[in-house]
């Protein structure tokens, strides 16, 4: 099959099995994750083979795979659609296939396939367990499978179907198609147990404020295409008199050109989707979702899906200084803000969710310095060991869970690190691959892939001159490797804490297998990004990743010098951080003796509150009572009203006054009474008898024809 | 089958007359039979005009299939029937969603004849508008559409429906005062009602010869242009004008609000696109601003209203002004700069938005009538949690919500960009600021969603003789082709963009 | 124009050169050879109807398993010229305060209103009375005389018997010429002419082909129109003796008789001209035209058999349910099939022939059914309105 | 030929002669036989100038095809009214039928 | 004298003969039948008019159905069939000089109108039924008029019927 054939089928596979789920397949679980699992691996399978390829064309940068075909007739013209596999395309496309793929194994597991039904389960709420009696006559409560198990499947085929969609289109408008989708998915799927309050409102709430950002982006997407003629990225960007007027054509925006005023509206797309200060609320309350969503959306894909645009588009950002300053400065102050909160957190979830913002920061930063396949290969390796440490605690939670259905005591939180402790004994592999991941989060050196990504950027940053922000993420990832192992140590380490977390169990293979191929990648990835000038091990292997990735781009990015400030940095503050972490929290047994508990860290530094206050409140406001109440039932339907009324009261005048006063009472009554008295004298006239009638009539007829002919005719 | 081909027109217009000519000799109790009659005798004009869609030749400019027969020779107008790209949509539109509406009221029970009869005659009333190339009787079609909906609310509406149908009809008809008058006095001042010559002589008219002299002719042509446009503009409706539309929406009837939306407020805008254009080019491109303002409060204004409701179908009727505020954009964007791409650009997004939300708020509607029937409650937090009682209605609820939020990959998306697009470059600000009607659009959206089905589940409808019952196969037979033509034109919009482009390029 | 292809038209020819030579002038002379050619006509027919008297009675004796006429001559073929001279010979006798005047004169109109209509029966393409444009609407007018005659006999016999028949004569031939006549709009809108030469000259297909159920309904009126059974209620002997001719005797009686009997051949061949192609018959006309008049007799023989046919077969119903049967089915559904047959004939007007039958054909099984299915419903209705009222009685009854 | 003036002299006269009877009979079905006659006289008249003027002009036929509606009409109300009243009343004498004077 | 001349006059006579015996004959019957004499003569001028549409539905209409139900009613009011009393109200010598004088005026119009010696035009090749027809659904001609006869004529029908028949249920009380 031709390559550009194969890409294109690649989303497909995910939305077949969407339909086939909704349509037909929903009340039966084996068939359903059947579809979509074996959807995912179909996609997977053809990923991989695109990928090959991919990697056996030279100069790919020059010669993508390209198909399209028309799609909107525009006027005189045809907006076209189609794929496009470029370096780019094709290194995303590898880890998003890899990771969809293991989460949609992991879902399998996850949600309990194979338990019995729930005593008390309704769909829209979370499994409560099940009750079974064993061969002697013990009850045991067990965990009981998802009520809208094949729902699940179905949306994560969507979701897929979004994000494979994404990473092949050719052109903004079907980048955000997919985009779009997957806000829908991550929307459904946030709010997949709808029955709790606290989802619907973090369903919402994700949507709203990553609309907020597609809005702008919309516009960013309208006014290049405005501007351009065309929303193909090879189209634009190997187009160098376009680039050129891009770049100087003024805006009355802030002073920045054309391309700069675009890559900002785009940029503010990513800024809602990828979480970035300043609408990054949703992320941490995302975490409602089914782990396994947490992973898919909040780590691997929808939010990577956002840095991806960027990269995407950075050939029109960096066209403008300005435009590119404030991404830095967004990305830099994201990672250093959100790794602040992180600190603060106590739910294994919520932690993870702010870490993310925060390394999304990270790559957001490193491309507003420029740092290109720097970000590009952050996005990668974080994608990676983020979705590992997302599933692991999945795990962490589901092996809680059973501790909790057998102890029986509801009120404990399964979430709650300080619930935990000592899992490593009760979860190894859970552990181990844990371990990886939040050591290649936290740049544990050589070994771990995030060590080699973060130090690219860092030194980039350095190299650069870009000072502020280098030691501001330098700050970040000290801190990140802090509460890393913060968490790390709170929830593996030490001794249980609650008898939950005595009773917790090891999960099952659908779960950890995921976890070991992750953490596979988690460790080896980095090892295909290791600058060429790096001491030691540079050149061992070849820095091949800043070869294929740098390649997209028209004009080749030159690997930077190596220096060893960067290089100390990143090992002093990821080894101090864990260290601290360590330190810190290895005899901390409950929340209250925790330093760091700080309001301010705990509340997120209240921007909820603030949201709150000044935007959807007034927003309630405004629809409900300026708008509706006011303007329309006030204003409008007042005049309305007012004219009805006066109408009211110039039509009852004219009738008092003029129609019963004049006409009724002169007009009307006085001819009647005139009539009635001629009528009365004139009756003996009528005899009843037609004949006399007619008879007088025909008199009348001659003498007036009489008369009239005479009169005209003969005179 | 030269017949056909000669008077497929005519046949489509007075189809469903004749139809409610055989039900009105159909015994008024046997409903079983008036219902089937209605719905079957609905889908001759449905299936003349897929012939007409597939005999039609986008390839040609200028109208098809015209037909004239004598009607008023004394002044000038005839029975003047054609069809382009433009009016052909919006036919087809109109002949799709009859039936649906008509099997959406199997439900009812009351005066069952009048209703079918009513409704039939509504549909040639609507049809007779988009198919006219006379203006006289473009007018006559306009207000006939009037009375059958007019008994549609007053008859079988809800609680309030004297009031609401009442404003309807004296609303529109006030409005369309202003328009009887132009269309007599440029009946008067050319000799000739006929579109196609009008298009001609009026704009290019630099003297009439029976004006007072005190105005002048472009004064003239500003009154007439604001006396089309404001008949127009109520019906559309456009900001400030609206407000007969939730009350009217709220009170009609599940299949009258369908059609109200689906196809009545498309008269509105058809009336700007097949006139208000056409004849009146330098005042509109000059009052293009005043336009976009009007479109853009709409938009921004509709979605404010749409969120602050607490009655589910006030909510839908408020998000109908918000999404005609798109198509009004799209046309002052068009009227701003006539003939360039961006205007042709808005203009297929203004007329696929049209189509589009045909569908979507016709659908909508009739999603809220389904919930409505079995509940007897309208008001948002009455509901909650339904999901899990209604999972087939749910899901068909979100994904409509989801055509209506503008979706990518569902239809709205592809004419909001469109317009979008379209009316970016000419009218920047405007386009900024109505971006903040589409956020709202997704605020509201969401909060239906959210009241209705998410949540704790609301137990009083969980058990007992309240328990909801799950959509019928009736009701989803209704939705059925309206989701598969969301679905299509979402994927795959070229089969009929294509066709409202060429007439586009063609006309504008 | 020889005598051999066309031996009547080049006859009167001859006889017009004749005239004129004799020393008249044209128009005169054209006048009188059409009223001989009226008269040679009128004796040509009361001499079928004397055959007629023979075939009727032939006929019903074999309905009835009787032989029928046979003593007076071969066959019994001399038995009509015996029943006239019978006839001939009675005493003719006038009752008590008949009208005289009107009473002789009934006969005579009755007959004539019959022979009228051989006027415009067209024998073959060479040989007719006259083609007239209006022919179709020709023949319901001399019904109408027909029923006149009926009326004025009722009357003027000064009997209630013979008053009240011609009531029920009266109502039930206006009432039938109602779908009569719309049936009769079926051939002249798919001919586009209401002249029956040139119905015949179009009819490629048969009509009763494309409109089956235009035939039935004319067949039916027809025979209502004739007052035959199953519609003789004009004559019912149970209920009041003979109707309007109870007082005539004699060859007063006779004229009526004959008058019914060719009355109901002549609309036989009626129906051939209007639904069965008339004189032509496969190419068979243009041997010779009188070969095309046999063609024409034959199929008026048939036609003439099947209303004999049904006379015999089928019991007299009731009054009311007649008119019923009339205003309340036949002639909706005279419209309704004209209707459907005005459109079916615009849209499928050049198309292929057989396309253009099959679809006429098909609406008028369809419309068929369609009828039938609501007079069911609607039998079924009353049926349960009777049991009802029926089941109320037996219960107050009961009580 | 016949000269137009033929007609119309005779359908004067049967105009007149129709009028009498509506004006001297007293059997009000009289009356209407007289209308009918005056109806007839109309009748001639239009058939005649349509066909002494110009033919292709349909103008006069077509209003005596409605002149036939009208008297098909005029006959069918008129009679049911007489047998009306003659069933209430037991006369149809047309002075007799006078409760609308005064 | 051509033989239309000679049919025309004596058809003439018969019209005037039988329309005299419509408004003078004692007998009602006889008064119909004399009408449908009349009826049939105009007939006879209609055909010699060349109107054979005119002349058909004249016999199809007055003779099949007017003249019937002029009959009918006559029978059923045959109280007064053969009435005593005069034939003839008080007022008829006036109603006579009336008639008269209508007739004399007719004749004075006539004897100053251009048109009396008309001839016809030959009708040769024309499609005077066609037209006819034409005229009569034809927007252009006379469509309107034609449907607003037919309306009458439906209510007139329905009239007749109401009246007729309410009464005899009133009766039936």
């Amino acid at each position: 099959m031709a390559t550009e054939t194969l890409i294109w089928l690649i989303p497909l596979p995910p939305v077949l099995a969407f339909f086939l789920i909704v349509l037909f397949a929903n009340k039966n679980k084996a068939l359903s994750h059947t579809l979509g699992v074996g959807a995912a691996g179909l996609s997977w399978l053809a990923s991989m083979v695109v990928f090959v390829r991919a990697l056996s064309v030279e100069h790919l940068g020059e010669h993508p795979f390209h198909a399209s075909v028309n799609w909107l007739p525009t006027g005189e013209t045809w907006f076209k659609i189609g794929v496009l596999i470029d370096p780019l395309g094709a290194a995303t496309l590898f880890f998003v296939a890899w990771t969809i793929f293991m989460i949609f194994l992991y879902s399998v597991g996850y949600h309990n396939f194979g338990q019995p039904k729930g005593d008390h389960d309704r769909p829209g709420l979370p499994p409560h367990g099940a009750t079974v009696t064993d061969a002697h006559g013990h009850k045991h409560t067990i965990p009981s499978v998802e009520p809208m198990y094949s729902r699940f499947f179905a949306f994560l085929g969507l979701f897929a179907f979004g994000m494979y969609t994404l990473v092949v289109s050719d052109n903004l408008l079907t980048l955000f198609v997919g985009w779009e989708i997957m806000g829908l998915c991550s929307y459904l799927l946030i709010g997949f147990w709808y029955g709790k309050p606290s989802a619907r409102n973090a369903a919402i709430k994700a949507f709203m404020t990553t609309r907020v950002g597609d809005v702008f982006m919309l516009l960013g997407i309208v006014f290049l295409y405005s501007v351009t003629g065309t929303l193909s990225f090879r189209e634009i960007f190997t187009n160098e008199e376009l680039m050129h007027a891009l770049g100087t054509t003024a805006t009355p925006v802030l002073g920045l050109s054309a391309a700069g005023l675009i890559g900002l509206l785009l940029f503010i797309g990513t800024v809602g989707k990828s979480a970035q200060w300043p609408l990054h609320v949703w992320l941490p309350d995302a975490m409602e979702g089914p782990t396994p969503v947490s992973a898919m959306i909040h780590a691997a894909t929808m939010v990577s899906a956002g840095v991806y645009a960027v990269i995407r588009m950075f050939p029109l950002l960096s066209l403008d200084p300005a435009t590119m300053s404030i991404v830095a400065f967004i990305g830099a102050f994201t990672a250093l803000f959100a790794a602040t909160i992180a600190v603060a957190q106590n739910d294994i979830k919520r932690v993870l969710a702010y870490s993310t913002i925060s390394q999304l920061g990270y790559m957001i930063a490193a491309l507003g310095i420029g740092a290109y396949v720097a970000a590009a290969f952050h996005l990668i390796t974080h994608a990676f060991f983020k979705a590992l440490l997302f599933l692991g605690s999945g795990s962490v939670i589901h092996g809680m869970e059973h501790g909790v259905l057998h102890t029986g005591n509801h009120h404990v939180d399964p979430q709650d690190m300080f619930n935990m402790g000592g899992l490593r004994k009760k979860m190894p592999i859970t552990f181990w691959t844990f371990l990886i991941g939040g050591f290649a989060l936290a740049g544990f050196p050589v070994v771990t892939a995030g060590f080699w990504s973060k130090d690219e950027i860092l030194a980039d940053a350095f190299a650069h001159g870009h000072l502020a922000v280098f030691i501001t993420l330098a700050v970040a990832a000290f801190l990140t490797a802090f509460y890393t192992m913060r968490q790390i140590t709170l929830t593996f380490l030490g001794e249980p804490r609650t008898e939950e977390a005595k009773h917790a169990q090891e999960t099952p293979w659908t779960m950890t297998v995921p976890l070991i191929v992750l953490s596979v990648f988690a460790v080896t990835y980095g090892w295909v990004g290791i600058p060429e000038h790096f001491p030691l091990l540079g050149g061992l292997v070849p820095n091949w990743f800043h070869e294929f990735v740098g390649s997209t781009l028209a004009e080749h990015p030159e690997a930077v010098p190596f220096s060893p400030v960067p290089l100390l940095t990143s090992l002093g503050v990821a080894l101090g951080g864990l260290l601290l972490g360590w330190l810190v929290y290895r005899n901390v047994k409950s929340p209250a003796e925790d330093k760091l508990q700080l309001p301010v860290l705990k509340n997120k530094w209240y921007f909820d509150e603030a949201y709150d206050f000044l935007f959807v409140k007034p927003a309630y406001w405004i629809a409900e009572t300026l708008v509706y109440k006011w303007m329309d039932k006030g204003v409008l339907d007042g005049i309305l009203h007012f004219i009805a009324h006066i109408t009211g009261v110039i039509g009852a005048a004219i009738r008092n006054y003029i129609d019963l006063r004049v006409i009724n009472e002169t007009i009307g009554d006085g001819t009647a009474n005139t009539v009635k008295w001629m009528g009365f004298n004139l009756r003996p006239v009528q005899t009843g008898r037609i004949q006399q009638y007619m008879l007088a009539s025909f008199v009348v007829l001659i003498v007036v024809g009489a008369v009239l002919y005479y009169f005209l005719v003969m005179a | 089958m030269d017949f056909l081909n000669t008077n497929l027109l005519s046949l489509i217009l007075f189809s469903p007359v004749a139809a409610a000519l055989i039900i009105f000799f159909l015994p008024k109790d046997e409903l079983k039979l008036i219902r089937w009659t209605a719905l079957i005798s609905s889908l001759v004009p449905f299936v003349l005009s897929l012939v007409l869609w597939f005999r039609f030749d986008p390839n040609k400019t200028g109208f098809q299939f015209e037909e004239q027969y004598i009607w008023y020779k004394a002044i000038g107008s005839s029975l003047h029937l054609g069809v382009d790209g433009l009016s052909l949509t919006m036919v087809l539109l109109t002949t799709l969603l009859t039936p649906l509406a008509i099997l959406a009221s199997f439900t009812i029970s009351e005066k069952v004849k009048a209703y079918m009869m009513l409704f039939l005659f509504l549909e040639t009333g609507m049809l007779g508008v988009f198919l006219a190339l006379d203006l006289l009787i473009f007018f006559v079609f306009w207000e006939i559409g009037l009375v059958p909906m007019y008994f549609l609310i007053n008859q079988w509406g809800s609680a309030n429906r004297n009031y609401a149908s009442l404003k309807f009809m004296i609303y529109t008809m006030g409005g369309s005062l202003g328009l009887l008058l132009a269309t007599q006095m440029l009946g008067v001042a050319f000799g000739t009602y006929d579109l196609t010559r009008l298009f001609d002589l009026w704009p290019s008219a630099q003297a009439l010869t029976n004006i007072p002299p005190w105005l002048t002719i472009s004064t003239i042509k500003t009154i007439a242009f604001w006396a089309f446009v404001i008949a127009f503009a109520v019906k559309v409706p456009l900001w400030p004008f609206h407000t007969w539309l939730p009350d009217a929406h709220t009170e009609a009837p599940t299949a009258g609000s369908m059609i109200l939306a689906g196809v009545l407020l498309k008269l509105g805008a058809y009336g700007f696109l097949r006139l208000v254009l056409p004849l009146y080019p330098e005042q509109a491109k000059y009052f293009a601003g005043a336009l976009a303002f009007l479109a853009t409060a709409a938009i921004v204004f509709g979605a404010f209203g749409s969120y602050g409701q607490t009655d589910f179908k006030r909510l839908v009727a408020y998000s109908s002004v918000n999404h005609m505020g798109f198509v009004v954009l799209g046309i002052a964007a068009a009227a701003a700069a006539s003939g360039t791409t961006d205007a042709h650009i808005a203009l297929n997004g203004a007329i696929l938005q049209m189509f589009n939300h045909g569908l979507s708020a016709a659908g909508m509607f009739f999603l809220v009538g389904v919930i409505y029937e079995r509940t007897h409650t309208r008001n948002l937090n009455d509901f909650g949690g339904l999901f899990p009682l209604v999972p087939v209605y749910g899901g068909i609820l979100i994904f409509t919500s989801m055509a209506s939020l503008g979706l990518p990959g569902l239809n709205g998306f592809v004419s909001e960009f469109l317009v979008v697009r379209g009316a970016w470059p000419i009218l920047t600000t405007y386009t900024a600021i109505s971006m903040l009607g589409l956020l709202f659009t997704g605020a509201y959206i969401l909060k239906g969603i959210k009241q209705v089905l998410h949540g704790p589940l609301n137990e009083h409808w969980a058990h007992g003789e309240h328990k909801l019952t799950e959509i019928n196969t009736r009701e989803i037979i209704v939705m059925a082709p309206l989701m598969a033509l969301i679905l299509v034109i979402g994927v795959w919009p070229a089969w009929i963009l294509d066709v409202i482009n060429r007439a586009v390029v063609a006309l504008f | 124009m020889n005598f051999w292809t066309d031996p009547v038209n080049v006859a009167a020819e001859w006889l017009k050169d004749v005239f004129i030579g004799w020393g008249m002038t044209d128009p005169y002379a054209t006048a009188l050879v059409y009223l001989l050619g009226a008269f040679l006509l009128v004796a040509l027919v009361m001499l079928l109807d004397v055959f007629l008297v023979w075939v009727e009675r032939k006929v019903v004796a074999r309905f009835q398993d009787r032989i029928g006429p046979n003593r007076v001559g071969p066959f019994g073929l001399i038995q009509p010229f015996a029943d006239i001279i019978k006839l001939i010979i009675k005493e003719d006798i006038t009752p008590a305060g008949a009208d005289k005047v009107v009473y002789n004169l009934a006969p005579v109109l009755s007959l004539a209103s019959v022979l009228l209509l051989w006027a415009i029966l067209p024998l073959s393409a060479l040989v007719y009375g006259v083609d007239l444009n209006v022919a179709v609407l020709y023949l319901v007018a001399a019904g109408a005389l027909g029923t006149l005659a009926v009326i004025m006999a009722g009357w003027s016999s000064n009997n209630k018997y013979a008053l009240l028949g011609a009531f029920r004569t009266v109502a039930q031939m206006i009432s039938f010429e109602i779908p009569m006549v719309v049936v009769l709009l079926i051939p002249t809108i798919l001919t586009g002419s209401m002249s029956l030469k040139t119905i015949v000259e179009r009819q490629d297909i048969w009509y009763v082909v494309l409109t089956p159920l235009g035939f039935v309904i004319f067949l039916i009126s027809a025979i209502a129109e004739l007052g035959r059974a199953p519609f003789d209620l004009n004559e019912a002997e149970s209920e009041i003796v003979a109707g309007f001719h109870i007082e005539y005797s004699g060859m007063k009686f006779g004229l009526f008789y004959a008058g019914e009997l060719l009355h109901a051949f002549t609309f036989g061949g009626f129906m051939a001209v209007l639904f069965f192609g008339g004189y032509r018959f496969f190419g068979l006309e243009q041997i010779h035209p009188l070969v095309a008049v046999l063609i024409l007799m034959v199929k008026a023989l048939l036609g003439y058999w099947v209303i004999m046919w049904i006379k015999y077969t089928v019991p007299r119903i009731r009054i009311d349910h007649m008119l019923a049967l009339n205003w309340k089915f036949l002639t909706p559904l005279a419209f309704a099939l004209l209707v459907v047959t005005a459109v079916m004939h615009r849209l499928l007007g050049g198309t292929q022939p057989w396309v253009y039958a099959l679809g006429l054909f098909l609406s008028n099984v369809v419309l068929l059914l369609a009828a039938l299915e609501i007079l069911r419903a609607s039998a079924r209705r009353q049926r349960r309105q009777e049991e009802a009222v029926l089941s109320a009685v037996a219960e107050t009854a009961g009580h | 030929m016949i000269p137009l003036s033929w007609y119309l002299v005779l359908s004067a006269l049967l105009f007149s002669i129709g009028l009498f009877g509506v004006l001297a009979r007293r059997n009000a079905v009289a009356i209407l036989l007289g209308i009918e006659l005056m109806l007839n006289a109309v009748n001639i008249n239009l058939a005649s100038f349509w066909r002494y003027g110009n033919p292709a002009q349909m103008g006069g036929q077509v209003f005596a095809i409605v002149v036939f509606a009208v008297a098909a009409a005029e006959v069918a109300v008129g009679l049911a009214l007489i047998i009306s009243i003659y069933r209430r009343r037991k006369t149809v004498l047309a002075e007799e039928i006078d409760l609308m004077k005064w | 004298m051509d033989a239309s001349q000679i049919i025309f006059g004596l058809t003439a006579l018969l019209i005037i003969f039988s329309a005299l015996r419509v408004v003078t004959t004692r007998n009602m019957v006889h008064a119909a039948l004399w009408l449908i004499v009349t009826l049939l003569g105009v007939t006879v001028l209609y055909a010699l008019l060349q109107a054979n549409f005119l002349a058909v539905v004249q016999v199809v209409v007055y003779v099949g159905a007017i003249a019937i139900l002029f009959i009918f009613a006559i029978m059923l009011t045959r109280r007064e069939m053969r009435d005593g009393g005069p034939q003839l109200n008080k007022g008829w010598p006036l109603a006579a000089l009336i008639s008269l004088a209508v007739f004399g005026g007719l004749l004075a119009l006539l004897y100053n109108a251009p048109v009396s010696e008309r001839l016809a035009a030959s009708l040769e090749g024309q499609d005077t039924l066609g037209a006819l027809g034409q005229a009569l659904v034809s927007p252009d001609a006379y469509v309107l008029p034609f449907e607003v006869a037919s309306v009458l004529l439906l209510a007139a029908l329905i009239g007749a019927v109401y009246v007729a028949l309410n009464k005899k249920q009133e009766s039936d009380k």
